[in-house]
């Protein structure tokens, strides 16, 4: 059962991943796909404060969360003077960019080796190492993260932001601060992909900075999409559909040879059949 | 020097990547991402017909270019034109692109197995010429020359034809063409068939380079968009010229960043050209806004 | 309340407003009328900071407009309609209207988290007042509904409500009345009376010159960015270049 | 409204359960005491599941596959250990930490595997290690050579020598031709940096240092500039090392069409068809070092000539046909059960495979002799001097 354990951790730390995401996609329209970057900046955080200078693990999730807020919120700058297309693009490009330092900068990150022994959390002397009680930890951290953005999307700053997601000009002429705002929303969704880093790095106990690409930030912009764009039940919705697919499909008896491809393949057929039928996602209202 | 050359003959590639994206862009107005990955899949069925039929090299690109640009056209009138007819928003038409690229390079990694494959027209590896201290290979001579003789015959297409015209005024007003008697729809389904053509005998040229794997259909498109938004978008002359530049800069990049920073450049590049030049270097049309 | 002094906008080697000089009374109604193309929308915009102004000044009660941003322009009093209905279309009725409220202090994570209930006791209030408006146009029903299921006529009287959302000094309105059925006019222009009668001085934008004849008391006449003609209607209507601007129009 | 709550919830409390319940009491990794002493008397239950996890699909998948065919070979020989039958069930893990974990845990708590052959990819068993550790289950890999694998854990076992012997045997080979200056181009992937870095030691050792060393991006195909740079740097040996044999032809076909005309070495990725398919005439005189193959060894060529052809080097699957046979042997001598053939390889005496002679240090490495090849004729011989 330990291996239900397992994904249900899976689930949870993208869950974290979704719903941030979703508050900079889903409710403020900036259609990000450099989630990952900040995700892996949390992790590498963790990793090398922990593994190399004694950090233990609080203190080094917050370094990750303040670090992320640093990067996003001077990566904001270059990104949200662009809009839609355009943004996708110098937003997929930064995070090309920051895959390249961690890759090249060695001294700091190890490249393409990746660092492993990473230890388990600990928190006040309580040893997170057993996998229940690590979920009960990242399960915790979830539902922090849903109250956290509901409360905020449920606040009149909800409105103002989707009113940004739907048009920029009609809101700042009602009077609030578009930039600002839009600031504030990249960077606080950063912070929170970070947290999600530091625990996906403990938890696997060793990270390479292949897993902070493209890939997983378009699975993540992925799961948004299918779960409905400014739904945050629907981004958990997303996570776990998509995070046991590949799962389920393990004991379909496929072929190991075409499991591979079979799995992107159904992913891509996903976000086709969604935008077909149900452009707004399977919870969401807001159609792109 | 040597560093220039090998700039400018990639660049040459992505100018014609970029030149078939264009056409495409300027007549639908949305990032067709499947466009890298159709003529990768032309290359495949080159690389088939030439090692299957053992058939001439040119004739083989010409057969597996002709049969992606069909392809090509069934995606717009089966994939995209459903939804254009509802008007759906051109972030809908990007998503829905990119589900159909990760299912043709997931297809074609079935069919074909991920591993990098090469293309060439000779049985030997033949040392380069050497003059004025650069070195050019045979490879490169026959990408170059297509090259040339592509632009051309599409400058001359796009002006002297009735269909030429139609499609550079289906860019900019799409009550032109009815003017012309051509409907719509035809044109965009011509448009979708010349520049899928061009992307797969340009992406048969990357081949004859650097090979071809699944992967190289998103690594593609993306030149083309950098390519085609450096040069301007909606301007051919704007796309070769952006093509080059990208080429000649990735290469400088190499040269004195390191190979590890290959990406990188292009992609400082392209936000460069996004901040401070947003309509390109030949301005036409600016995109989103 | 408003002093506009040689306003000017070139966008490349257009001019769409040339010296652009006129005085708005506290209080009044004024029209700003001209044929298509003449730069009325382009005003607001200026005045908005949605396009910057190439020089001149505008001042609202000695306050200088020109170099401040649309939020705090809006802040210091102004509110305005678009002339395509603006409703922004995935939010609902209620979230539109709610967009256009004002409150206290800026909301921010801060007041989010720890406004101690302050924020969320105006957000209660500013709720209620919004409803109070939709029942009195009988779209309280429509509270939920996404803007964008909307008829074309309601959309453009919920954009004209949430004029009232907010306590401004200043309305700048763009053709409220566009493409409207008759009953649809009468209750705009009720609620524009009712504006008036709140203490907020008015402009507008509008083709129909009966109407312009009936609520402004004052008229602005622009043709090609210039001011060519202003007073009460009667008067500029008589003008010779007013009435040749529409001919040839 | 209502429904989509009770959904949520119902997802949320089921992950919640599972979480409390289902899943406590599963090993903390604490209580390291029960070392297995029951050895003597060998009971196995009736089929003996064993895992694998290597690179199936994917850039590498010529390893994985290979690797894989020679774990059934052995199997397909001998179906069973004692009177149990032999299942292995192999799972994908795409040469990547994330997917190699999530298939580790699914073979030890779903199928319950006492013994993983696998990972192949070194990010694979690096990430499958601490699951392993945890479950004190047996992680034996064939094709891991970083040298991070030696310290990856107690449960980790290798018998594919470590990149470090590898490099040290070019670099001696390189300065006993008398090469003066030194170019080292290299993947940005764990395998090639891991040698980058040993071959940059073996250097130091010897008192020398590359006159050029570069890493280049994955997958990257298009090295005209960086040869230019390596003829520029008056280089007169190019070491390349990339992850995949055609990688490494665009390199070595690319020289020569530049007319770089120096002796080119390459890792023990390069050999494979795939490699003279796309370098053809060119990869004439290439050297690549690796582990000493040697079909003179009992068994070598027979079992070689029942594989299928290999998609990378003759040699691999014959590794993965000795991992198989090592930890057939294991289970039958101590029983099926991860400690107890931990326990076992770290004593058992040396084992004659196909491939290579096997005994296991206190690491988990095993000490193979690597040697130099060349490519002559569309295939790497030996180079007998």
């Amino acid at each position: 059962m330990e291996y239900i354990l397992h994904l249900a951790i899976v689930v949870t730390i993208f869950s974290i991943l979704a719903m941030s995401l979703n508050y900079v996609a889903g409710y403020t329209g900036i259609l990000s796909l450099s989630h990952a970057t900040f995700y892996g900046i949390g992790a590498y955080a963790t990793a090398i404060l922990t593994t190399q200078h004694g950090f233990s693990f609080v203190p080094s999730v917050m370094v990750g969360m303040v670090l992320a807020a640093v990067i996003a919120y001077l990566a904001s700058f270059p990104i949200l003077k662009l809009k839609e297309d355009s943004l996708v693009l110098v937003s997929f490009g930064f995070s090309i960019i920051m895959f390249n330092v961690m890759l090249n900068w060695t001294d700091l990150t190890k490249g393409p080796l990746g660092i492993k022994g990473i230890a388990a959390p600990e928190i006040f002397g309580l040893s997170f190492f057993s996998k229940p009680l690590f979920f009960a930890l990242v399960f915790l951290t979830a539902i922090v993260t849903y109250f956290f953005f509901r409360r905020i999307t449920k606040s009149p700053y909800g409105i103002i932001i989707k009113g940004i997601r739907e048009n920029r000009t009609v809101t700042a002429v009602n009077g609030h601060n578009v930039l600002r705002y839009q600031r504030s929303v990249f960077t606080v969704g950063a912070i929170f992909a970070a947290i999600a880093g530091s625990f996906t790095a403990t938890f696997l106990a060793f990270i390479e900075p292949k897993l902070f690409e493209l890939m997983p930030s378009v699975l993540i912009l992925i799961m948004v999409i299918l779960g409905g764009m400014a739904s945050l039940k629907g981004s958990v919705l997303g996570a776990f559909i998509l995070i046991l697919l590949p799962e389920v499909l393990r004991f379909l008896g496929l072929p190991p040879s075409i499991l591979a491809e079979v799995q992107q393949m159904i992913y891509g057929l996903v976000l086709i059949l969604v935008m077909y039928l149900r452009p707004q996602g399977l919870l969401g209202e807001y159609k792109i | 020097m040597q560093i220039l050359v090998n700039g400018i003959i990639v660049g040459g590639i992505y100018a014609l990547m970029a030149i078939g994206f264009n056409l495409i862009f300027s007549s639908v107005r949305f990032f067709h991402l499947l466009y890298g990955i159709v003529a990768v899949l032309g290359i495949y069925l080159t690389r088939f017909f030439l090692l299957t039929f053992e058939i001439n090299f040119f004739v083989s690109m010409f057969l597996g270019a002709a049969i992606a640009a069909l392809l090509g056209m069934a995606f717009w009138q089966w994939l995209y034109k459903p939804l254009m007819d509802r008007k759906a928003s051109s972030l809908v038409l990007m998503v829905v692109s990119f589900g159909a690229l990760i299912m043709v390079q997931n297809l074609i990694a079935l069919i074909w197995k991920n591993n990098t494959y090469s293309i060439s027209i000779s049985e030997t590896i033949k040392e380069g010429y050497h003059f004025l201290g650069i070195t050019i290979t045979f490879n490169q001579l026959v990408i170059l020359l297509t090259s040339l003789v592509l632009v051309i015959l599409l400058e001359l297409f796009l002006n002297k034809t009735k269909y030429g015209m139609a499609i550079r005024a289906i860019g900019d007003n799409a009550e032109m063409t009815t003017i012309l008697g051509l409907k719509t729809n035809q044109i965009i389904l011509i448009v979708f068939f010349i520049g899928t053509f061009i992307s797969s005998i340009a992406g048969t040229m990357v081949a004859l380079e650097i090979g071809v794997k699944p992967t190289y259909g998103l690594f593609l498109v993306l030149k083309a968009i950098i390519a085609s938004i450096i040069g301007g978008i909606g301007s051919m002359r704007g796309a070769m010229l952006g093509g080059l530049l990208l080429g000649v800069v990735e290469n400088i990049g190499i040269y004195y960043l390191g190979g590890g920073w290959q990406e990188v450049t292009a992609f400082i590049l392209l936000t460069v050209f996004l901040l401070f030049l947003p309509q390109g270097m030949f301005n036409k049309v600016q995109i989103s806004n | 309340m408003l002093l506009v002094r040689d306003l000017n906008l070139h966008i490349g080697g257009l001019k769409i407003l040339n010296d652009l000089s006129f005085d708005v009374q506290d209080g009044s109604i004024t029209g700003l009328i001209g044929p298509n193309g003449a730069g009325k929308s382009s005003f607001y915009n200026v005045l908005f900071n949605l396009f910057p102004a190439s020089g001149g000044s505008i001042k609202l009660d000695g306050i200088e407009l020109i170099g401040k941003t649309p939020d705090q322009i809006s802040h210091l009093g102004i509110a305005r309609t678009f002339q395509d209905s603006k409703l922004l279309p995935q939010i609902t009725v209620l979230e539109n209207m709610l967009l256009s409220s004002k409150y206290l202090n800026p909301v921010n994570l801060r007041r989010v988290f720890f406004g101690g209930g302050i924020l969320s006791e105006e957000f209660e209030n500013e709720k209620k007042k919004a409803r109070v408006l939709l029942k009195k146009v009988g779209l309280e029903d429509k509270e939920h509904s996404l803007a964008k299921n909307l008829s074309y006529g309601q959309s453009k009287l919920i954009e004209t409500l949430r004029l009232f959302m907010y306590e401004s000094k200043l309305v700048l309105m763009d053709e409220p009345f566009s493409g409207l059925f008759p009953e649809m006019i009468k209750v705009i222009k009720g609620l524009i009376r009712e504006l008036v009668a709140s203490g907020r001085t008015l402009m507008f934008v509008e083709h129909d010159m009966k109407l312009i004849a009936e609520i402004c008391d004052h008229v602005i006449v622009l043709d090609a960015g210039s001011k060519i003609a202003e007073g009460t209607f009667e008067h500029v209507k008589t003008k010779p270049e007013v009435i040749e601007a529409y001919l040839g129009d | 409204m209502f429904k989509k709550t009770t959904l949520l919830a119902l997802l949320f409390s089921s992950l919640f359960l599972v979480g409390c319940n289902l899943g406590g009491g599963a090993p903390a990794g604490f209580d390291t005491g029960d070392a297995s002493d029951e050895a003597a008397a060998v009971e196995l239950p009736d089929v003996i599941k064993i895992g694998y996890i290597g690179p199936l699909t994917g850039n590498a998948a010529g390893y994985g596959q290979d690797m894989k065919a020679g774990i059934e070979l052995y199997f397909s020989e001998n179906h069973t250990i004692g009177d149990s039958t032999v299942e292995v069930i192999y799972e994908d893990g795409k040469c990547n930490g994330q997917d190699a974990a999530n298939a580790a845990q699914k073979l030890i708590n779903i199928d319950k595997v006492q013994v993983i052959l696998g990972g192949q990819c070194s990010g694979e068993t690096l990430a499958a290690a601490p699951i392993a550790e945890a479950n004190k289950v047996l992680l034996f890999s064939s094709l891991s050579s970083s040298p991070d694998v030696t310290t990856a854990g107690d449960y980790v076992f290798r018998n594919y020598p470590s990149d470090e012997q590898v490099a040290k045997t070019m670099v001696d080979d390189i300065l006993a031709h008398g090469y003066e200056s030194v170019a080292v181009l290299t993947e940005q992937s764990d395998y090639a940096q891991a040698y980058r870095g040993a071959i940059a030691r073996h250097l130091a050792t010897a008192g020398k240092e590359s006159v050029l060393d570069e890493p280049f991006a994955a997958d990257n195909t298009d090295f005209r500039t960086l040869l230019a740079k390596v003829q520029e740097s008056g280089a007169d040996v190019l070491i390349v090392i990339p992850q995949s044999p055609v990688v490494g032809a665009f390199a070595v076909k690319q020289a020569a069409e530049l007319g770089l005309n120096i002796q080119i070495y390459g890792g023990d990725t390069l050999p494979a068809p795939d490699f003279f398919d796309t370098a053809k005439d060119a990869a004439e005189g290439v050297k690549v070092v690796m582990v000493a193959e040697d079909p003179s060894r009992s068994g070598y060529s027979e079992k070689a000539a029942e594989l299928p052809a290999p998609q990378s080097a003759a040699v691999i699957p014959l590794f993965g046909y000795d991992a198989a046979n090592i930890v057939a042997n294991g289970i039958a001598a101590v029983g099926y059960d991860g400690t107890a053939l931990k326990d076992y390889l770290y004593s058992m005496p040396t084992f004659k495979g196909v491939a290579s002679d096997v005994k296991f240090d206190e690491n988990g490495d095993n000490n193979v002799s690597a040697g130099v090849k060349v490519a002559k004729d569309g295939e790497f011989v030996f180079v007998t001097e």
